[in-house]
């Protein structure tokens, strides 16, 4: 029998690996399709982790609003957009140790920072939710609606927000199209319609002549 | 027996790929856009690391409100992008300098 | 019986409703109005001067000296516009009225075709207001007002003929060089409040004695006799006034006006407001003898070398000019040698016969239609007898022949000169004398000149331009052609010709009368204070026994001899022989060069000050003002500023990733920086 | 009504400014008759100050207090002295000859320029009345808002760099005096004036708020060096703005050197007086030959401006060598009211030169010297009045212009003779540039045919130059209703500086 701190640490492991892997093609394949879907796989490995951590709602949560909507999204502009690929990727190879250096000495700081070996020691112990009694998703609805009840609140507003923005930003009124307007149908009045002239009885007298010539032949 | 390193060490890792991933394609903002979704995705691990190991409910209440947010974000800065695309027809970050000073 | 303020008030104000009337409504009351109200206020306030002299000598009315209003009472500080009224008050008071009557009457014949009649009038009421308040103040703040009001109305009337450039030019000249003066003599009333804190003149002459012995640290190691440091100020602005050496420039240029004014201002009263200033502040004089010594010197040498001048100008009215610098000399002469009533008396005679000869000149000047070159002039005695007589009485006067008013006064400041023991005082005796000469020399030549010897202009008739060319004759000043008459010259009308009587006649008769009493009698009272040590007049006085026997023995004088021996040549050179003042001219050529240029007074000052200021200010502005403040501190900083901003605005890329990675370098050092501190 | 006469005062032609808005471009003349009544109301109504206020008893009169930002414990204070009350009335006066002197000039938004001038009076009489420090500073600063828009508005065609050279100039000085007066603030946690004065201040402090308070009330007044703004905000701003700038808007510097500098730091201002006195005889002299050259009529004036505010910073701080040197106080209260009465005498002389500027452009739309000529030759009566204000710019005794610095130099010769010969060096200088300015205008023949198309002023510019001229004519001729009208605050003003605060 596998202990199953040691099994979980494993599975840790595993799916660290398929992140930091995952993440690593997103930034570096060429195409824009198939980074998204590294992406979709980080998160998805991600996910995978934050259940280790015992933060189910969280997990499916990332799940559910990134993979499937998120992600989706960035899928859609991606294929719609139509990207020189080529010209997108130049400078990759100049900016290559650049960004390598810096991401390795922030590496190296934080590692240093966050010191290994001192916090080595810390474990998980109980399961917070579960010594209040509550599933995971019970505690943090505890939580979310009565303690963060307004901040809650306001992020839906901000999504709101968000969405009616991006639906704004990308709304393209196009010119030449034909369009029903049926207000203005409506509130059509007649004199907008037909147009009464009122014109002389009879005609100048230069005007009248000059037909009377033509007609003599 | 997983430890809070871990997941603190991993999050640094998954930030510093997203900061290089901003360096090498800095061209694309598409990619550009990704790279910072990794980063929070990033910080969302250590909310919930320490959320987790502290017993504190707020790490991962953060961490929802964070998914929210950046849901949000993605989405207008998608429809920057697309907006950006129709008006230039390019998402080349090093064409768009309007900005500058 | 004691002297009523409103009839003072009166006197003082009366000129100034004419003037009001006769400037604000010229055009509604018209030439005879304008020349009317002003007359008749001049007419009041003369007859009221005349009663005041009355009740003053005769009538046994004590000193007034009451203030009016207060002008400003600040702390133990007040000051007051006020009147005094002595002797020496009220004989110039009559001076002054007397002749700007006749001046005004005389005017109406002088400007009668000009436009600027009734302006004329005002300016001259005005002038006599500004004269009254000056001599009836009884405080330095009035006194002040009066000296710079006169100095405006002279401005004003030097410039009345606005479109001459020549005029404007000079009524600017008057005014800065009289303004030179005006600062001394401002410092000076400084100096007075400071050291006897009063701006009133019977406390601060009462309290003159404690200045004995205060100084005035003007360095770290100079410490200056305070009575010396207050009188040389006030003298300095008498310098400018009364057109002292070297602040004379003015004076000459000033005939740029119209002649009853250079009558009226620029020789019998204006310029001797300075005179008749240093004689009120005799108490202060008297305690300073470097004071008095400095304006004895300064005196003589106006007293004989601006008299050379005279003899070399040929315009008619600049040797009255150059002669009224010099009489003034004498005056100044007489003060320094603290013989302060001979000034005075002096001042009283020159007024009127410098005033007759001024009216004189500008009678010829009429009948030779504007024409004042005295070179195209000569042989005017048979066509205008009045104006010759009168002024043949002027001269006399003006060359101390005796039993004129003329010698009295001047003979008297010879004499006093020559008892003086005061530093300076045998410069000054050798000036006097010498001067006696030089004012005979151009006296003389000046009479020749005009009314005698052969005539120098050609009468052409010319009918058809002859009236056109006299309504606008001030326009075409210089322009005409020289010597070239249309007309005979003739006598001109009682209107000029009865101011020139007026005058004649005290020219001849005032110092016959008034010489003992004035000079000698103690006359003045308290208005004049001479130190015991220093009274000249009283020594000469001792052989004064009456006006008579002056008179007589004034015919055996030095001076009377330089004077016949100046009439002789000058009678020789001009009645006779020509030919020999351009011999003399050749002969004497770098003299006449000198005197010509008028020492350079004019073109050194031109230069210096007034070029120079520009040349100064242009510095200032371009250098100062423009390049450093502006340039360099100003602009300098907001275009440092901008380009400190376009260095810093090379940052602003524009490109987001440069942006992130300035994010990500401060992330890198931060971690850095708790990594150090952690460790 | 009594009560509250200083608020009504202010807030009159703030108010009133509405109406002429409203009256909108559409309707000129309504807007400019109810501008002209409102100033009228504001001089009828500043009238009353002069029985209200009793000459007699120094100190704040008519004082109103309310409680107005509670946090920082800034109070709504006004109260008035003497040397207000002269300022104020100077103000309304003003007020109402800048409005028809501007009544046919400005054509272009009439409406709006009237109720820029009605707002800024209202604001200049706040900055007056105000007993409380922040109030006074924001009256201060707010004032120059109008004062930017009637210069950038109305202003002549580089008006965009005056109006910006104007504001960040004061805007710079006054944003030390804020430093300064917070912290005051910080250590007496009152903003009173009154209660500023009595506090404790040790040398170092007073020399940091010392020069605090000079660099915004030098920038203000101005002082040399930094003068330049003036000449070109002149130059640029409409006769209107020129007159209110030079008569009121200059006088705000050296009242604060009044309200500031000499209560609350009397110690560094004796220390660094010299300082100060050097910069104003700088400014006679120095000043004196930059105007002689000046091409433009309305330079040459604004430099004379400067020189003319000379006087007054020389008055106030020869006071302090008087007083803490010498023991003399009635020298240093003849300085002090020399250098007040300065201030309202340029007030005239200056409104009345630049009026006159004012004419002369409106007919022939420049400003150079070199254009003119013969000017008095048609137009012999706006000669009377420019000869006549000419001269009280000279300082001829009869007008305004003398009094004042003849009170100075007197009182400066007190303090040390070379001042008072250095301060005297105006009679020369003032009068050459001066007259030289009239002789190159007005004397001479006509020479530009356009000067000889020139009218004589009409009946709205006799009332203003003739009631500028009365003005200068009566109080140069009795100027002791004034003095007196300011000697007790005066008296108090000498009392306070000669108290040490160390």
């Amino acid at each position: 029998m596998i202990d199953p701190s040691l099994f979980q640490l494993v599975c840790f492991y595993a799916f660290a690996t398929v992140t930091v892997v995952a993440a690593l093609s997103v930034i570096t394949l060429r195409n824009s399709v198939q980074a998204v879907l590294a992406l979709v796989l980080t998160f998805f490995s991600t996910a995978c982790i934050w259940m280790l951590a015992e933060a189910e709602f969280l997990a499916i949560a990332l799940i559910v609003v990134y993979v499937g909507a998120v992600m989706v999204l960035f899928l859609f502009v991606v294929m719609m957009l139509d990207i020189d690929q080529e010209k997108i990727r130049e400078g990759f190879v100049k900016f290559l140790p650049v960004g390598l250096i810096v991401a390795v000495v922030m590496l190296v700081e934080m590692l240093g920072l966050i010191g290994v070996r001192v916090m080595h020691a810390q474990t998980m112990g109980e399961n917070p939710a579960t010594a209040a009694g509550m599933s995971n998703t019970e505690w943090l609805g505890m939580a979310l609606y009565t303690q963060y009840l307004l901040p809650f609140e306001i992020a839906a507003l901000i999504l709101t927000v968000g969405v009616i923005a991006a639906v704004a930003l990308t709304l393209r009124q196009r010119t030449g199209a034909r369009k029903q307007h049926p207000s203005e149908q409506v509130a059509v009045k007649a004199r907008d319609r037909v147009r009464i002239i009122k014109m002389a009885a009879e005609r100048p007298a230069e005007s009248q002549s000059a037909p009377a010539q033509e007609s003599k032949p | 027996m997983i430890t809070l390193s871990h997941y603190i060490v991993l999050g640094a890792i998954l930030f510093c790929i997203s900061v290089a991933g901003l360096f090498i394609n800095r061209k694309n903002v598409i990619v550009l856009l990704m790279a910072i979704e990794l980063m929070l995705l990033a910080v969302n691990i250590n909310f919930v690391a320490f959320s987790r190991f502290n017993h504190d409910v707020a790490g991962q209440v953060f961490v929802f409100f964070i998914l929210t947010v950046a849901a949000a974000e993605s989405a207008i800065g998608l429809a920057i992008l697309v907006l950006l695309f129709r008006n230039r027809s390019t998402v080349n970050v090093a064409e768009i300098d309007s900005m500058k000073g | 019986m004691e002297l009523s303020s409103s009839i003072l008030l009166t006197i003082a104000l009366a000129p100034l409703v004419g003037c009001l009337l006769a400037g604000f409504f010229g055009k509604q009351i018209g030439r005879a109005g304008a020349h009317s109200v002003t007359i008749l206020g001049l007419l009041i306030s003369c007859g009221l001067s005349f009663y005041v002299l009355y009740q003053i000598t005769a009538g046994g009315a004590p000193v007034y000296n009451h203030n009016i209003y207060t002008w400003f009472e600040i702390g133990k500080y007040t000051a007051s516009v006020g009147f005094l009224i002595d002797r020496l008050t009220a004989m110039m008071m009559v001076v002054v009225t007397f002749v700007s009557l006749l001046v005004h009457v005389y005017t109406i014949g002088y400007m009668a075709e000009d436009d600027g009649y009734q302006r004329f009038f005002s300016y001259i009421s005005l002038f006599t207001f500004s004269m009254l308040m000056l001599v009836m103040s009884n405080n330095f703040l009035q006194l002040f007002f009066g000296w710079e009001a006169v100095g405006l109305v002279s401005y004003l009337l030097i410039g009345f003929w606005f479109k001459r450039p020549t005029a404007i030019f000079a009524n600017l000249k008057a005014f800065l060089v009289n303004r030179v003066g005006d600062f001394g003599f401002l410092l000076g009333i400084a100096a007075v409040l400071y050291f006897l804190g009063t701006l009133d003149y019977a406390t601060a002459f009462a309290t003159a004695p404690s200045l004995v012995g205060k100084t005035l640290a003007l360095t770290q190691n100079t410490h200056w006799d305070a009575a010396t440091v207050i009188c040389i100020l006030l003298f300095v602005g008498a310098m400018g006034k009364s057109a002292q050496v070297p602040l004379h420039v003015w004076l000459p240029d000033s005939m740029e006006g119209p002649t009853p004014i250079s009558a009226l201002i620029h020789a019998a009263t204006m310029v001797t407001a300075g005179i008749f200033m240093v004689a009120r502040m005799s108490p202060l004089y008297e305690l300073s003898e470097t004071a008095l010594s400095v304006v004895l010197v300064i005196g003589a040498t106006g007293a004989l070398f601006t008299g050379l001048i005279g003899i070399v100008q040929n315009d008619i009215k600049r040797v009255v000019a150059y002669s009224t610098l010099s009489q003034l000399g004498y005056m100044t002469v007489a003060l320094g040698v603290s013989a302060y009533a001979g000034a005075v008396f002096h001042l009283m005679t020159h007024a009127f016969f410098k005033a007759l000869l001024f009216l004189g000149a500008g009678s010829v000047i009429i009948a030779m239609h504007h024409e004042q070159d005295m070179r195209y002039m000569g042989g005017l005695r048979k066509y205008m007898p009045i104006t010759w007589i009168t002024m043949w009485i002027g001269s006399l006067a003006l060359v101390a022949f005796p039993g004129t008013a003329g010698f009295f006064s001047k003979d008297t400041i010879i004499e006093a000169v020559g008892e003086s023991h005061r530093w300076g005082a045998h410069y000054a005796y050798f000036c006097v004398v010498a001067g006696a000469f030089v004012t005979a020399t151009y006296t003389f030549r000046q009479m020749y000149l005009t009314f005698h010897g052969k005539e120098r202009f050609t009468i052409v008739h010319d009918d058809h331009h002859g009236h056109g060319h006299h309504v606008d004759h001030r326009d075409d000043h210089g322009h005409h052609e020289a010597g070239i008459m249309h007309e005979a010259p003739k006598e001109s009308p009682w209107v000029v010709t009865l101011p020139l009587i007026l005058l004649a006649i005290p020219s001849l008769l005032v110092g016959f009368f008034t010489a003992k009493p004035m000079l000698f009698g103690g006359w003045f009272g308290s208005a004049i204070k001479v130190n015991e040590a220093n009274d000249v007049l009283g020594e000469v006085g001792h052989e004064f026994h009456d006006a008579f026997h002056k008179m007589l023995s004034g015919f055996a004088t030095l001076p009377f001899g330089l004077v016949v021996l100046a009439f002789l040549i000058t009678t020789y050179i001009y009645l006779f022989n020509p030919s020999v003042a351009d011999r003399v001219r050749r002969a004497f050529q770098p003299v006449y060069h000198v005197l010509q240029h008028k020492y350079w007074f004019d073109a050194v000052y031109y230069i210096v000050f007034a070029r120079g200021g520009i040349a100064l200010g242009r510095m200032f502005w371009k250098g100062g003002d423009a390049a450093v403040i502006d340039g360099v501190l100003i602009d300098g900083s907001a275009s440092m500023i901008q380009r400190i901003a376009a260095g810093v605005r090379r940052l602003q890329s524009g490109y987001l990733y440069h942006y992130a990675f300035a994010m990500i370098l401060g992330l890198i050092l931060l971690l850095g920086g708790y990594w150090l501190v952690g460790h | 009504m009594f009560n509250h006469l200083l608020s009504l005062l202010i807030w009159l032609p703030i108010v009133g400014a509405v109406p002429v808005l409203l009256a909108g471009s559409g309707r000129p003349n309504a807007a400019r008759w109810i501008a002209l009544l409102m100033a009228i109301l504001t001089f009828a109504i500043s009238l009353f100050l002069i029985p209200q206020y009793n000459p007699d008893v120094a100190g704040m009169q008519l004082v109103e207090s309310h409680l107005w930002i509670d946090a920082l414990n800034v109070h709504y204070s006004l109260g008035v002295d003497g040397i207000s009350v002269a300022l104020i009335l100077l103000t309304t006066f003003v007020g109402i000859l800048v409005i028809v002197g501007a009544w046919e000039v400005i054509q272009d938004k009439p409406h709006q320029y009237m109720a820029a001038m009605l707002v800024l009076e209202g604001l200049m009489i706040g900055v007056f009345c105000a007993t409380d420090a922040l109030l006074f500073y924001a009256f201060f600063e707010a004032m120059l808002i109008p004062m930017f828009i009637l210069i950038g508005i109305w202003g002549g065609p580089r008006r965009v760099y005056a109006t910006l050279k104007f504001f960040i100039y004061t805007f710079f000085g006054s944003i030390f005096m804020l430093i300064g007066l917070i912290y005051l603030y910080l250590k007496a946690g009152s903003w009173d004036l009154h209660t500023l004065s009595t506090l404790p201040l040790s040398l170092t402090e007073q020399s940091w708020l010392f020069f605090a308070f000079l660099i915004a009330f030098a920038v203000k007044v101005p002082m040399v060096p930094v003068h330049t703004w003036l000449p070109d905000a002149h130059v640029e701003a409409p006769t209107g703005g020129s007159v209110v700038l030079a008569a009121v808007m200059l006088k705000i510097g050296g009242y604060g050197f009044l309200r500031f500098s000499l209560p609350i730091v009397p110690d560094a201002s004796h220390q660094f007086a010299w300082v100060v006195i050097l910069l104003s005889l700088i400014a006679v002299v120095y000043i004196g030959y930059v105007a002689l050259v000046q091409e433009d009529m309305k330079k040459l004036v604004a430099y004379s401006s400067v020189a003319h505010m000379g006087f007054v910073t020389l008055g106030v701080f020869i006071a302090f060598m008087l007083v803490r040197d010498q023991g003399n106080t009635d020298a240093a209260r003849l300085g002090l009211q020399g250098a007040m009465v300065q201030m309202i005498s340029h007030g005239f002389v200056s409104g009345a030169m630049f009026s006159c500027i004012g004419v002369m452009y409106d007919r022939l739309h420049t400003r150079l010297i070199k254009d003119y000529g013969g000017v008095i030759n048609v137009m012999p009566w706006f000669g009377f009045f420019y000869v006549l204000f000419a001269m009280a710019n000279c300082g001829l005794p009869g007008t305004s212009g003398f009094v004042g610095e003849f009170m100075v130099i007197l009182s400066s010769f007190s303090a040390n003779p070379w001042i008072a010969f250095v301060a005297a060096f105006t009679l020369i200088i003032g009068a050459a540039y001066t007259l030289y300015l009239v002789k190159r205008v007005l004397w001479g023949e006509v020479t530009n045919p356009h000067v000889a198309e020139m009218k004589d002023i009409n009946g709205r510019e006799w009332f203003v130059l003739g009631a500028f001229a009365a003005a200068v004519l009566v109080l140069g001729v009795w100027p002791a209703p004034l003095t007196h009208l300011m000697d007790s605050s005066v008296n108090q003003l000498v009392q306070v500086l000669a108290n040490h605060k160390v």
